[in-house]
């Protein structure tokens, strides 16, 4: 596919990688170059935001990742884009002057992982309490379950 | 005793309370509802001398229409500020207390004064024919004119009011800001 | 044409409320009567019973472990030997589900091999406290007769005709996802209900042509061969004889109908009859 | 504003104006919000001061269970709380009214914040999170065999539809394939659940608008789809139906006739809804020219679903990425031009018949033979084989104490929902649970775009584009 | 009414009887849907179920008029106070169903972000089991909660 | 006859009024309620009494036991007044109805009417005009958004659609040549080839406009933005509670029967109907129920425009008042008062 080759060739530093299920490119993208590569990548042609999260690699370095999907409908075509975010500084640069849609996508995985997004106009809590502590979705915070109930289980006593 | 009597003294002390109201409360709502208490008033004292066209039309105009407008004005200009107790005229109250000796004074003498009562046997029966008759008969001519005058003024007033303060004015009136539905409203009523 | 349907426009919506005066409501009146509800409802759990009087449940908390809301906690004890209380080793002598938590997934349903956990038709569990709503062992367990416990006998709301009735998702869910076994009696009978029919009419089975399961290579791990005698006659896999009724002489809906038990008599001949100790 | 701390905190003891949040570039505009956010929270302007403190963006903890509310409610006199002091006055010409977060028309419990002049809007913020229920991480805890209880509750109005993106992302993780009946079912249901959806946002449409009897009429014939919902899978809704390799039953018997009769019920529902809608003057005016999107912004603002083809954007997942042998049946993709209330209104009703038209192709095309994949490793054997074969019964036990596990990788499944595109994204570390799994739900980004159709219009075109968005704040929130 | 002896209790009985009844026919219902379930209470509004034959289908916006608040769906911590506030805006006599197990009890979301259990905000009546419950089964909570206003007294 | 003997009379009536307007609505709310269910396949409420019949007394008995909760912000004293302002109009205008035909006790003739004005057209226009005046306080006292965003809407709303009434009547009054409610009804007494009443309804714009604005004016659906649910909450009554919040709700639906009472009244006939030849026992009857089946029947078009029209948007209402109710009932006063001229003068020519 054109579309992903003439990104490749752009962007040297970024490798590419081919997913057949469903058939698309993921691109692995380094934290530098993320803005210049995501505005390569809008003016290629992937000029739908579709979906933006964090994950949480605990023991891998960086520990974050931010997982970008941008999508193409001229040509039917699907982008991932992944950026290491390490844990020491988790600092990434927003894209929403870009992709006004990456805006809350940005607050929440700011919200649920603490990577935070450089040039974001309102980086606040979205889904959590403004006075929450901690970022549930990493994998060092506790689900947080209560025991359940009953009658004559050891913990109910 | 009989019940016009009590009818009357209720409906007076309701229309001096209500003028006192207005007069007296801080918060202009209040003051257009003890407004609103002195025409009723007067409309029952209407209705207590045969008037009832006048009752009908004090209510109608003066309490349905006119009174409801400045409601509408005022909470729309922000309810919540009072009324500023600044006074603005000089000797204001000196004024005021000469003001109100001249009225007691006036009240005294008119009821000194033998008032002459015609009593032509002409009922109250009708009184909307006889208004009719006055207005499109007799005074046609400047009945008419009075009404030209007062939407010209209408008109002109809310022109004022656009030029000053254009937004408030436009949302306030009919939340549509491409008609002048103000000026409509002055020739609907 | 057009323009006589534009100045009708605004009014066709009158006739559409009051074509509606015309119909018949479809209100269920639901304190006297009840929704028919259907199969595989999922409703309050029950524990089931060999027809001899045995307790399904063997303690294997197979339930427990695949509760996505871990609302139900078994704990199986060795049973007794002079007085067993169920048919193998164990049995669940602590049971109970926080029916707050519970989702009604009917996942422990699909999860217990013994069929001893099934869902019946009841519905009205509403509580006035939580721990109410926390059924023990002995509320699950349903009477020797098969029929349901529930808590609050002289509610009177109670139906009796729902109490019986249940499984229904355990049935459907038997084939596994196979058409060659759908239709296939494949559970033990319960307390005078006798062997539970498959659910009806399981279109595959009565309509795949596909004759010889064992020829596709779509169970390659498995290695399982099918039955080779069928052990119920109405519903062949081999999908050549239909079954003995015809599809459409019983509403499916109407659970009354076919909560009759079909086969009660083969019962002790059944090979599957684990229930002896 | 500062100089009512207590407005703030609702707390004597310790005032303090400091917003207790981290990292927040606009802290100061946030408490700006926070001291209007009384007046409007509900219903009211009375709020006891103890609870303003926590109502504000919301709270991580409840008071403790001793602790009184200060207010204290006498019969038939006024309510005091007097160390609240009334606010000044508003001298600008802009009042804040705080709509939700419960509101009858937001859906739920979306709160938004607006800026009135009059009835018109200034300027909108969505609030969410008011229903973060955190299914994400509970997602991490559940095996792939039991994740589909999990996403099955995000979007509750297409169950379906999460399930599906779910299992078609666990499948693809695993590499299997779901034979045709199976895949057929999954079609059949997805559609229904579609058109039941979408009978769901026209009850809300018409009674957001104000119609009340079409809140009546959608959800009555939304009803005898769930009735076969029910039929087929024991629940009305949160079915746990699609699972990872199929679907976890055959359909019932007598689904034919269901199907039919949905059918019909159904488009004569939808007949009856043009017109009572689409000649109607009040209608038409309440939703032409309202809420609009140009297609643009839809791309940027990552808006997919029948509001972007409500924009005209040509674009539907079951064209461009066809899942599950959906590309087999015919069917249209409606566009609108505008972008407008009324377009999503006439694109959503056209969807309903173009789904029943699918509905009505498989019943027509239904594949016999197994509707769930037959590795071991996914499925539970037949019931019949536990008693046969010992293999069969520690594949029954391995299967339901542990799950399935998946090979190590990541995949981002996208289906078509009847709200947009609706993806799941899943990490697997090579275990029976998910290491990460995200959903991208279509109402994030419609949520996210409601400033954008609704900045200077009135009130009551809110009501109007929220229904039109139709937003499942449990799609929002997750 | 402490004391309800004579022939004066047999009035005040009669009264209460009365009294309970009206309320138990005409128990207005505050619109807090909150997730699946709510969608689930819609339903029991609509034809086939139609809540209006408990004279319920007044589904009041302002908290200030309901009776009854039916807590349909998962209630987060962020919701809570809000929960919590309408219940204060509700004037007595107010009583609440927890409808569906995440209102109950959290359900299967045991983690960080639900209350588990409504309870621990605001006092629950009635506890309906079911995810979401059914139409019939929000109902028969409804008919629970009637029978234990009727076996009470008036309180105010 | 003394003052104190009209007085009484007039007290008495007063009290008559008052309970057939409890009990109007009593009738009417559940009316309502089954009618919009019937209309949406749904039964109503059936648990309160035979058919739910009880269903209204079970609501005013509730509300009445109910706490009135006072929130903290309210202007005390006008947030008390408003549902008192609320209700007295209401009874008010029902007091000048003719309900059924006059009847002779002793020597007196007993109007069936509160009180027979020469002027009582006028009299129910000021009396609606005062109406709003409870929406306007109940809203601007109760301090909060919502409230005082319904207020403002009732007030224009009102303003505009009390315009429209008052013009609506006009050919009407042209047409009688009285403004008395009682002499309105007789002037439609007879028939029209036997079967059909003279009724004013052959004045039909006027009858439409009437309705409309009538519509209006009692904050109905279509035009409910007063209190539009889905959009402010409750209106003007969101922080009314208890029996203030009953008083709101007694007042809306007494005011629904007036305007179809008013419309009966001036457009059909008011009691008129025909009597089958009944004896005299049920005759004497007969006009009551001929004015409360025409009334109804009014109700009916409330609830059945309830059930299938969407609410219009402010702008929209405003617009609708002014730019269409408003010059069509101008010209429509001009045509009717050339062919009133036509019937009483001749034609120019002749």
């Amino acid at each position: 596919m054109s579309i992903y080759s003439s990104l490749a060739d752009a962007f040297p530093s970024v490798e590419f990688e081919k997913v057949l299920d469903p058939p698309q490119d993921v691109a692995h993208v380094p934290a530098a170059d993320y803005p210049e590569f995501v505005a390569a990548a809008k003016t290629a042609g992937f000029d739908v935001f579709a979906d933006l999260c964090g994950v949480d690699y605990l023991r891998r370095d960086p520990r974050f990742e931010v997982v970008l999907n941008l999508l193409s409908y001229s040509e039917s075509a699907r982008l991932r884009i992944r950026v290491g975010v390490p844990a020491a500084d988790p600092k990434l640069a927003s894209i929403t002057d870009l992709f006004p849609g990456a805006n809350f996508y940005e607050r929440e995985a700011f919200d649920l992982f603490g990577v935070v997004f450089e040039g974001h106009p309102d980086l606040t809590r979205i889904v959590l309490p403004d006075d929450w502590e901690g970022h549930p979705l990493r994998k060092d915070y506790a689900v947080g379950s209560v025991p359940v109930r009953f009658k004559e289980s050891p913990k109910a006593q | 005793m009989n019940p016009e009597l009590v009818v009357f003294i209720v409906f007076a002390a309701a229309a001096l309370a209500g003028a006192v109201t207005l007069v007296a409360a801080r918060n202009p709502v209040y003051s257009a509802m003890g407004l609103l208490l002195t025409m009723v008033s007067m409309a029952v004292f209407y209705v207590l001398n045969d008037a009832h066209f006048v009752a009908v039309v004090q209510v109608l105009i003066y309490a349905g229409a006119v009174m409801t407008l400045f409601l509408f004005v005022i909470m729309l200009i922000g309810v919540d500020k009072e009324e500023s107790r600044e006074e603005k005229i000089p000797y204001q109250r000196p004024i005021v207390a000469v003001l109100a000796g001249g009225l007691i004074m006036l009240v005294f003498l008119a009821g000194r004064t033998a008032w002459v009562v015609f009593d032509n046997g002409v009922t109250p029966v009708g009184t909307i024919e006889n208004i009719a008759d006055e207005l499109f008969g007799t005074w046609m001519l400047p009945f008419q004119a009075t009404i030209l005058l007062l939407t010209i003024a209408a008109v002109g007033s809310l022109a004022l009011a656009l030029y000053q303060g254009g937004a408030r004015v436009e949302s306030a009136l009919a939340g549509e800001p491409e008609d002048e539905p103000a000026a409509e409203s002055g020739g609907g009523e | 044409m057009g323009w006589f349907a534009d100045m009708l426009g605004p009014f066709r919506g009158f006739a559409v409320t009051l074509r509606q005066m015309t119909r018949p409501r479809l209100t269920t009146s639901y304190p006297k009567e009840k929704r028919v509800k259907p199969q595989r409802f999922h409703g309050r759990h029950v524990l089931n019973r060999y027809p001899d009087g045995m307790e399904k449940c063997i303690g294997c908390e197979l339930c427990a472990g695949v509760c996505p809301a871990r609302c139900i906690y078994v704990r199986g004890a060795d049973n007794p030997p002079d007085n067993p209380v169920s048919p193998g080793e164990r049995y669940g002598f602590i049971y109970e589900i926080n029916m707050l938590r519970c989702i009604f997934c009917a996942m422990c349903v699909e999860a217990c091999p013994t069929e001893a956990i099934t869902m019946t038709h009841l519905f009205e569990m509403s509580t006035t406290t939580r721990d109410d709503a926390i059924y023990t062992r002995d509320e699950l367990l349903v009477e020797m007769d098969g029929t349901p416990r529930h808590p609050d006998p002289p509610n009177r709301l109670f139906d009796f005709d729902e109490l019986k009735l249940g499984s229904g998702w355990m049935r459907a869910t038997a084939p596994g996802g196979r058409a060659a076994f759908e239709g296939v009696v494949a559970w033990t009978p319960s307390a005078t209900q006798g062997e539970l029919p498959a659910e009806r009419g399981q279109s595959a089975a009565s309509g795949a042509e596909d004759p010889d399961p064992d020829s596709r290579s779509s169970s390659p791990q498995g290695g399982e061969e099918l039955p080779t005698d069928p052990p119920d006659r109405s519903s062949s896999p081999d999908g050549e004889e239909l079954p003995t009724d015809p599809p459409g002489s019983v509403d499916p809906d109407s659970t009354r109908s076919s909560s009759t038990p079909q086969g009660g008599e083969e019962l002790p001949s059944d090979p599957k009859d684990r229930h002896e100790p | 504003m500062s100089d009512t701390p207590n407005v703030v905190t609702g707390d004597l003891e310790a005032p303090t104006t400091e917003a207790p949040q981290e990292l927040s570039e606009s802290t100061s505009e946030v408490a700006e919000n926070r001291r209007e956010v009384h007046d409007m929270w509900v219903a009211g302007s009375e709020e006891p001061g103890w609870m303003r403190s926590y109502t504000d963006e919301g709270a991580q903890e409840m008071l403790d269970a001793g602790d009184e509310p200060v207010q204290e409610i006498y019969r038939g006199t006024v309510v005091t709380d007097d160390f609240i002091e009334d606010e000044p006055a508003d001298d600008d010409e802009l009042q804040i009214l705080n709509m939700g977060p419960q509101h009858p028309s937001t859906h739920g419990v979306l709160r938004l914040h607006l800026e009135l002049d009059g009835e018109t809007i200034r300027r909108v913020k969505p609030i969410i999170g008011y229903l973060h229920t955190g299914m994400e991480k509970t997602a991490e805890t559940l095996t792939y065999m039991q994740g589909s209880t999990n996403v099955t509750r995000m979007d509750y109005l297409s169950p379906m539809h999460m399930e599906l993106a779910f299992s078609l992302a666990v499948e693809s993780l695993l590499g299997v394939e779901i034979p045709e009946r199976g895949q057929a079912i999954r079609i059949l249901l997805t559609e229904l659940n579609r058109v039941s959806s979408h009978l769901v946002w026209a009850a809300t449409q018409g009674t957001d608008l104000g119609a009340v009897s079409m809140l009546i009429y959608g959800l009555r014939d939304r009803e005898y789809i769930l009735q076969f919902f029910e039929k087929t899978t024991g629940l009305r809704m949160n079915h746990n139906f699609i699972r990872p390799g199929g679907v976890a039953a055959d359909l019932p018997d007598g689904w034919e006739e269901d199907i039919e009769q949905i059918i019909g019920k159904v488009e004569q529902g939808v007949s009856e809804y043009e017109e009572l809608f689409n000649g109607n003057p009040i209608f038409r005016d309440r939703t032409i020219g309202v809420g609009v999107i140009t297609p643009e912004e839809c791309k940027a603002l990552g808006v997919s679903g029948p509001i972007a083809r409500g924009s005209g954007i040509n674009w539907d997942l079951r064209k461009a990425f066809p899942y599950s042998g959906i590309e087999k049946y015919d069917f249209e993709v409606p566009t609108g031009k505008h972008g407008d209330v009324w377009d999503r209104y006439i694109v959503r009703i056209e969807e309903i018949k173009q789904s029943l038209g699918i509905v009505r192709q498989v019943l027509e095309t239904m594949p016999a033979g197994d509707y769930r994949t037959e590795d071991r490793k996914v499925t539970p054997p037949p019931r019949k084989r536990i008693d046969e074969s010992m293999e069969a019964l520690i594949h029954h036990f391995k299967l339901f104490t542990s799950g399935f596990k998946a090979p190590a990788g990541e995949t981002y499944r996208a289906v078509e929902s009847p709200r947009g595109e609706l993806g799941m994204y899943i990490v697997s570390d090579g275990r029976e649970r998910p290491w990460r799994m995200h959903a991208r739900t279509p109402s994030f980004n419609h949520v996210q775009a409601l400033p954008t159709m609704m900045t200077d219009s009135l009130v009551a075109d809110i009501v109007a584009t929220i229904a039109s968005c139709d937003p499942v704040l449990g799609d929002v929130d997750r | 009414m402490a004391h309800r002896s004579g022939p004066s209790g047999f009035l005040l009985t009669t009264y209460d009887t009365a009294v309970n009844w009206t309320r138990t026919r005409s128990m207005w219902t505050a619109t807090f849907g909150l997730a699946c379930c709510a969608i689930e209470m819609m339903a029991t509004g609509a034809a086939h179920n139609d809540l209006a034959r408990f004279g319920m289908e007044v589904f009041r916006a302002s908290p200030r008029q309901a009776d009854l608040m039916i807590v349909a769906g998962r209630v987060s911590q962020k919701m809570a106070p809000v929960l919590r506030q309408v219940y204060d805006q509700m004037s007595e006599p107010k009583w609440v169903i927890s409808m569906g197990a995440c209102a109950s009890t959290g359900g299967m979301f045991n983690n960080y972000a639900l209350v588990q259990g409504v309870d621990e905000v605001v006092p629950v009546d009635v506890y309906v089991p079911g995810c979401p419950p059914g139409p019939q089964s929000l109902m028969h909570g409804i008919l629970t909660l009637q029978d234990k206003v009727m076996s009470g007294e008036i309180t105010r | 006859m003394s003052g104190w003997e009209l007085f009484f009379e007039a007290a008495i009536k007063a009290v008559a009024v008052f309970a057939l307007v409890l009990v109007t609505v009593i009738i009417l709310v559940w009316f309502e309620r089954k009618v919009v269910a019937d209309m949406q396949n749904r039964l109503g409420p059936m648990r309160a009494g035979p058919w739910g019949i009880l269903q209204t007394i079970a609501d005013g008995v509730k509300l009445i036991f109910k706490e009135p909760v006072v929130p903290r912000k309210v202007e005390y004293a006008l947030y008390m007044v408003a549902p008192i302002a609320a209700l007295v109009p209401a009874i008010l205008i029902f007091m000048v109805i003719p309900i059924g035909e006059p009847f002779t006790l002793g020597d007196r003739v007993i109007n069936l009417a509160g009180a027979d004005l020469n002027i009582g057209l006028l009299y129910i226009l000021a009396m609606s005009s005062v109406a709003v005046y409870a929406v306007v306080l109940a809203g601007w006292a109760s301090g909060s958004k919502y409230p005082l965003l319904g207020s403002v809407r009732a007030s224009a709303q009102m303003i505009s659609y009390e315009a429209a009434m008052g013009l609506a009547l006009v050919p009407v009054v042209m047409f009688t040549g009285t403004t008395s409610m009682s002499k309105i009804v007789d002037a439609q007494a007879g028939d029209f080839l036997g079967f059909l009443g003279v009724w004013n309804i052959i004045l039909i714009p006027s009858f439409i406009i009437f309705f409309i604005s009538g519509v209006a004016e009692t904050n109905r659906a279509p035009f409910d933005l007063v209190e539009a649910e889905n959009e402010i909450v409750g209106g003007y009554h969101t922080e009314y509670s208890g029996f203030r919040f009953a008083l709101f709700f007694l007042a809306e639906y007494a005011n629904i029967f007036n305007i179809s009472a008013i419309t009966v009244t001036l457009f059909l006939g008011g009691w008129h109907g025909p009597n089958f030849g009944a004896p005299d026992w049920i005759a004497w009857a007969l006009p009551i129920f001929w004015f409360m089946a025409k009334s109804f029947m009014l109700v009916f078009v409330f609830v059945w425009i309830r059930a299938s029209l969407p609410r219009m948007r402010y702008d929209q209402l405003m617009a609708f008042g002014w730019k269409k109710l408003i010059p069509v009932s101008l010209l429509w006063i001009v045509l009717s008062s050339v062919a009133i001229a036509v019937r009483r003068l001749g034609l120019p020519w002749t």
